[in-house]
């Protein structure tokens, strides 16, 4: 597979605001659940957070509240898929990849059950919780399973694309959620295509690879560059396993630097993914944009964007160093 | 606000009128506090108000000014979630400055979203990921223990944290070593965050129904003590007959009302975390014993 | 060895005497197929001998010829290092060549060190790490209840594995969906790998003291019913007693000893697993009522 | 830092059986426990398996027995470390790293608890259990942890220095310990440093980096292939985490060709940590061996390294494919 060379169908910054990937969360599964009898939900008691409350009210005894006791949840999830159901799972992802992580490993990807791990609170948004709620590894935890595929969209739209996507998919997936509303990207013509990547600006100097809500500062950092001169290309990823490994080594013979982002560490997730694919088909230079292993803490989405360096604004800085460096 | 409790410090003998105003204090701080941050949980810190004025204002032998104080009883609040009230109680007990309390929640704070003992002086161990303060609590009960060192070590429990199989865990293995310097407190505010739907209020039911916290903590071989816990001359009685201990760990199950303290918050799951409308907001302070000065509420609310 | 017993298959009343060779026969592969391997648990699969003899041969509703057979009852061996002892029942009963348990353990084997559903048809679900099997039995009956389908799901624990939090949490969520199609069953053999040291044989005590564990279940909301684990018209009486629900999900509490069949491995914490000596393996065989022809222990007796 | 270009005290093939890692955890324990009142043992039920027993039988009082509960285990760990103690973690790398990974999380690592973390049956060897007690992804997750360090020692006598280094060391720390006796790789001469790898050979021709017990494999690989005339050299990286990268840099630099080696998956690992680091330093190829993302099975020791391709003899014919490639 490799990338469309021609920019595919996002919107153009500045970018509109989107909605909150968590609210269709619910609203596609409820819509999904009319044609399809084998899915259900199940609540790790913060369905009001992750928006299964609106699953509940839609199809109420295909909601199954499963307490605080995350472990049992992810375990009762592998029993109910041998029976032919597709349970979906509603909790945080410290909840669903880091807690429960023994029972994913042995009762979902390992026999390769039919679960859904579909958790929202997917980065810095957390509503102001602070480290115990962050999880910024998750993609790095979740690429190192067998038999594990991880989804991370850029928006509302693709997150609804991505959630149809994943109730047809016949094995253990998982998709990364956010809980609060960022930019929108994609309009109501995009496709989700699991394991494409999508080109979403050419550019000559440098290329951008983005993955789930970072994509959209992404994109917007990149307008950023070209008012001062320099032509990044963007690469979305939503698909960060299996990897497009085509599209990156497209981008990186274009040009010759490769930059990460991501709203995650910078050890093991999408750089680390990257930075294996390229040295071994494609060897580019490639730096990575996002945590860099330190602890995080509570505050405003702004503040910590800012303080993080992911604002659209600070890689833009990032990204004009790094490239003046060379 | 005047910060004549935080001043005195803990009196000497029970004094049940100073100790229900602390209780009141801390609700006050607690809705302000997450009034101002626009985040920030609400029913748990309500409902365990009598039961950390108590703990900070009469049962923990600590030294507000030497927090690391190396023979202090140690305190592990494990339904990190309600650390607003923790903040709160240690702030009126002179940990830091009440004003402090505004910064909850914001970046560079001190007072995380959930506590972090890496920032905050005070704080025996992070939490916020439920079921595990237990554990901690266990483990330096544990090592007091065997370094011969009299510390006891007090850890509360939401109700519907005790769905986590690792307080079943923990529960199992604290007897083996026979740690009555461990003290659990459970609040038992009947609610969790959502909770399984059903016939209570707003349509869910408690996660536990009475009794039965009791009879599980004791099938695990723990001496159980039942307390109303919003009864603060009560939890005083029950927390000391708690720290003589008989062999065994005990827990204090405190039977709570989450949102204690404001009538509209009281028993509505949806009041664990919510942001408050600046009418709710003046309703909440007034109830609470401080009527907002025009000037407060307003600039906050409009900013929702 | 003859596989008459596989040929039969179960039979139609319940025949005491067939149930109790079946339980000999396990026994005996058992033996035969860790001493091959050189590797593989004993003391487990030995104590659970009966218990997998009466499942398999008269309580499970099964097609042994049809393993993806829809409607059939669900049995997941949560204490998956048992493996060894579930997959003799399973060739005995006609799943697969008795001959076939000879592979266990080894590098392509659908016999794997702990169950692996990705390999061997009949097995409902993987497992190895302790504490997991029943949530996933627990998910089998919650969907059979929600898709209308007459199925019974049956677990098998350790006691020590009911150390596992997991274990609770499973335990407090099953009576909310009064999953009484759910059937735990608890290989009670007192002892698990090492334990913790005491005044027991061998210097350890048991995982859990006589009645504790079905305190604890009692506790949680469960049916408890109790039963000599080594009595096999005991378990079949309890186990189809167990079928018919009463609202409650029900636990078995097996009163069973760890080794069981085999004196001198019978209540020793260090047969859990163990390499055994070519003597150790004569007598082990003989006591069972297979003594070796001369030929067969020498040889990999020697290889050790 | 940078590795000595002078090789290392270091055994030469045919290396000399060495003993099992996890006698010298029981051995060590023992013998340092003498000095350091601070040190105890936490036990999950499997003090037979990874010779706590030995250390138990020196120190009764302060061997501990937790029981089949590691989520409690690691907690438990974190509160009595606040209290000065040190507490060493007895258990499998299944139910030290994936098990209890939020406690790991939240109450090791984020607290910078004074906790070690030193399970045994790390890798392929765990005694023919097969896929539920192999971990293979344990440095991916250790790794991604803000405040953790990770540490792979090649053999017994490695593995007795990193214990040491360990009990001095003021923070939490992964050490990653194997079942069995494989091949020894070092003298009473070898000093492990944090932190530093070391040259056990120097080739010209390509570059192989390895970690933990698969070294002395490495090491063997690499005299194979001195026989059919491709001069390899030898990069032993025991600290996986923080990365030697002026090492790497420097192996890169002489032979623009690395190869990562590990009993371990080529997801994130050792691999992706030098892909990460090379990429970034000294673009490079990088070429990686170890297991590729797929389900493990349990086996004799000999017939799983030859399946997964970790033998000196696979390892060698890969490396000569690799190679000849370019
Ligand atoms: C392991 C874990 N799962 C889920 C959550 C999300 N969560 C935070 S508070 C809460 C409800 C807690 O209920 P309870 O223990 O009764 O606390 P209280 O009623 O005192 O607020 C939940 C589910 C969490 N913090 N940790
Ligand atoms: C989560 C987990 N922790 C530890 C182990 C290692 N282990 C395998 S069997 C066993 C003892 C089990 O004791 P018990 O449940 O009583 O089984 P039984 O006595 O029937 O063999 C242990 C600790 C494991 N397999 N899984
Ligand atoms: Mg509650
Ligand atoms: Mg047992």
């Amino acid at each position: 597979m490799t990338a469309t060379a021609a920019p595919a169908a996002c919107l153009r910054p500045p970018l509109p605001p989107g909605r909150p990937m968590r609210e269709l969360f619910g609203e596609t599964l409820a819509e999904l659940a009319i044609e399809d009898p084998r899915i259900v939900v199940l609540d790790g008691d913060v369905g009001s957070s992750t928006r299964a409350d609106i699953f509940e009210k839609a199809h109420p005894t295909r909601y199954l509240q499963m307490g605080i006791a995350e472990q049992n949840m992810l375990g009762v999830a592998a029993g109910m898929s041998t029976l032919g159901l597709v349970p979906f799972i509603s909790t945080f992802v410290a909840f669903s990849v880091v807690r429960p992580l023994d029972q994913v490993r042995v009762l979902i990807a390992q026999p390769r059950s039919n679960v859904k791990i579909t958790p929202s609170y997917a980065g810095l948004f957390t509503g102001q919780t602070g480290m115990s709620h962050i999880i910024v590894d998750d993609l790095s935890i979740m690429r190192s399973l067998p038999n594990m595929v991880c989804v991370a969209p850029a928006d509302h739209v693709e997150a609804a694309l991505v959630l149809r996507w994943a109730a047809g998919y016949d094995g253990p997936c998982y998709v990364r959620l956010g809980r609060d509303a960022t930019a929108q990207l994609f309009d109501e013509r995009h496709r989700f295509e699991f394991g494409r990547a999508v080109t979403l600006r050419s550019g000559h100097d440098v290329s951008l690879v983005s993955t789930g809500a970072q994509t959209p500062r992404t994109l917007e950092a990149a307008e950023l560059l070209a008012a001062s001169g320099i032509d990044a290309g963007v690469l979305h990823v939503a698909t960060v396993k299996p990897l497009d490994v085509g599209a990156l080594v497209e981008v990186a013979t274009r040009t010759d630097h490769v930059i990460t982002v991501e709203e995650h560490t910078i050890l093991g997730g999408l750089g680390g993914a990257v930075a294996e694919a390229l040295s071994e088909h494609r060897p580019t230079r490639v730096d990575r944009i996002g945590l860099r292993d330190v602890d995080v803490e509570s505050g405003a989405n702004a503040d910590l964007l800012d303080i993080y360096g992911l604002s659209a604004q600070r890689v833009a800085e990032q990204v004009r160093a790094l490239v003046h460096q060379r | 606000m005047s910060g004549s409790i935080a001043a005195v410090g803990p009196p000497p003998a029970v004094d049940v009128a100073a100790l229900r105003e602390v209780a009141r204090r801390i609700r006050v701080e607690v809705i302000r506090s997450v009034n101002h941050a626009r985040a920030g949980h609400i029913g748990g810190p309500l409902s365990a108000a009598e039961i950390l004025a108590v703990l900070y204002f009469q049962v923990l032998r600590i030294r507000p000014d030497e927090p690391a104080w190396p023979d202090r009883d140690r305190f592990i609040l494990s339904k990190g979630h309600s650390a607003i009230g923790l903040y709160a109680a240690m702030a009126l007990r002179g940990y830091f400055p009440v004003e402090e309390l505004l910064t909850f929640d914001a970046a560079h704070s001190r007072l995380q979203g959930h506590p972090d003992m890496t920032r905050l002086p005070g704080l025996d161990m992070s939490t916020g990921s439920l079921g595990m303060g237990i554990s901690a609590a266990m483990g330096i009960a544990l090592a007091a223990r065997l370094t011969g060192r009299d510390i006891r070590s007090y850890v509360l429990l939401g109700d519907g944290e005790c769905q986590e199989g690792q307080v079943w865990e923990a529960a199992m293995a604290a007897p083996r070593y026979h740690l009555d310097n461990l003290i659990a407190i459970v609040d038992h505010n009947r609610l969790q965050q959502y909770g399984w739907p059903g016939d209570g209020p707003d349509g869910r039911v408690p996660p536990q129904m009475p009794g039965e916290l009791a009879a599980k903590w004791r099938a695990f071989g723990w001496r159980v003590l039942e307390v109303d816990g919003h009864d603060v001359a009560a939890l005083v009685a029950v927390l000391e007959e708690a720290g003589r201990g008989d062999g065994r760990p005990t827990v204090v199950i405190a039977a709570t009302t989450k949102g204690k303290g404001v009538s509209f918050m009281e028993g509505h799951y949806y009041w664990h975390t919510r942001a408050i409308k600046p009418d709710e907001y003046a309703s909440a302070m007034a109830e609470l014993g401080e009527p907002l000065p025009v000037a407060e509420g307003a600039p906050e609310g409009t900013a929702r």
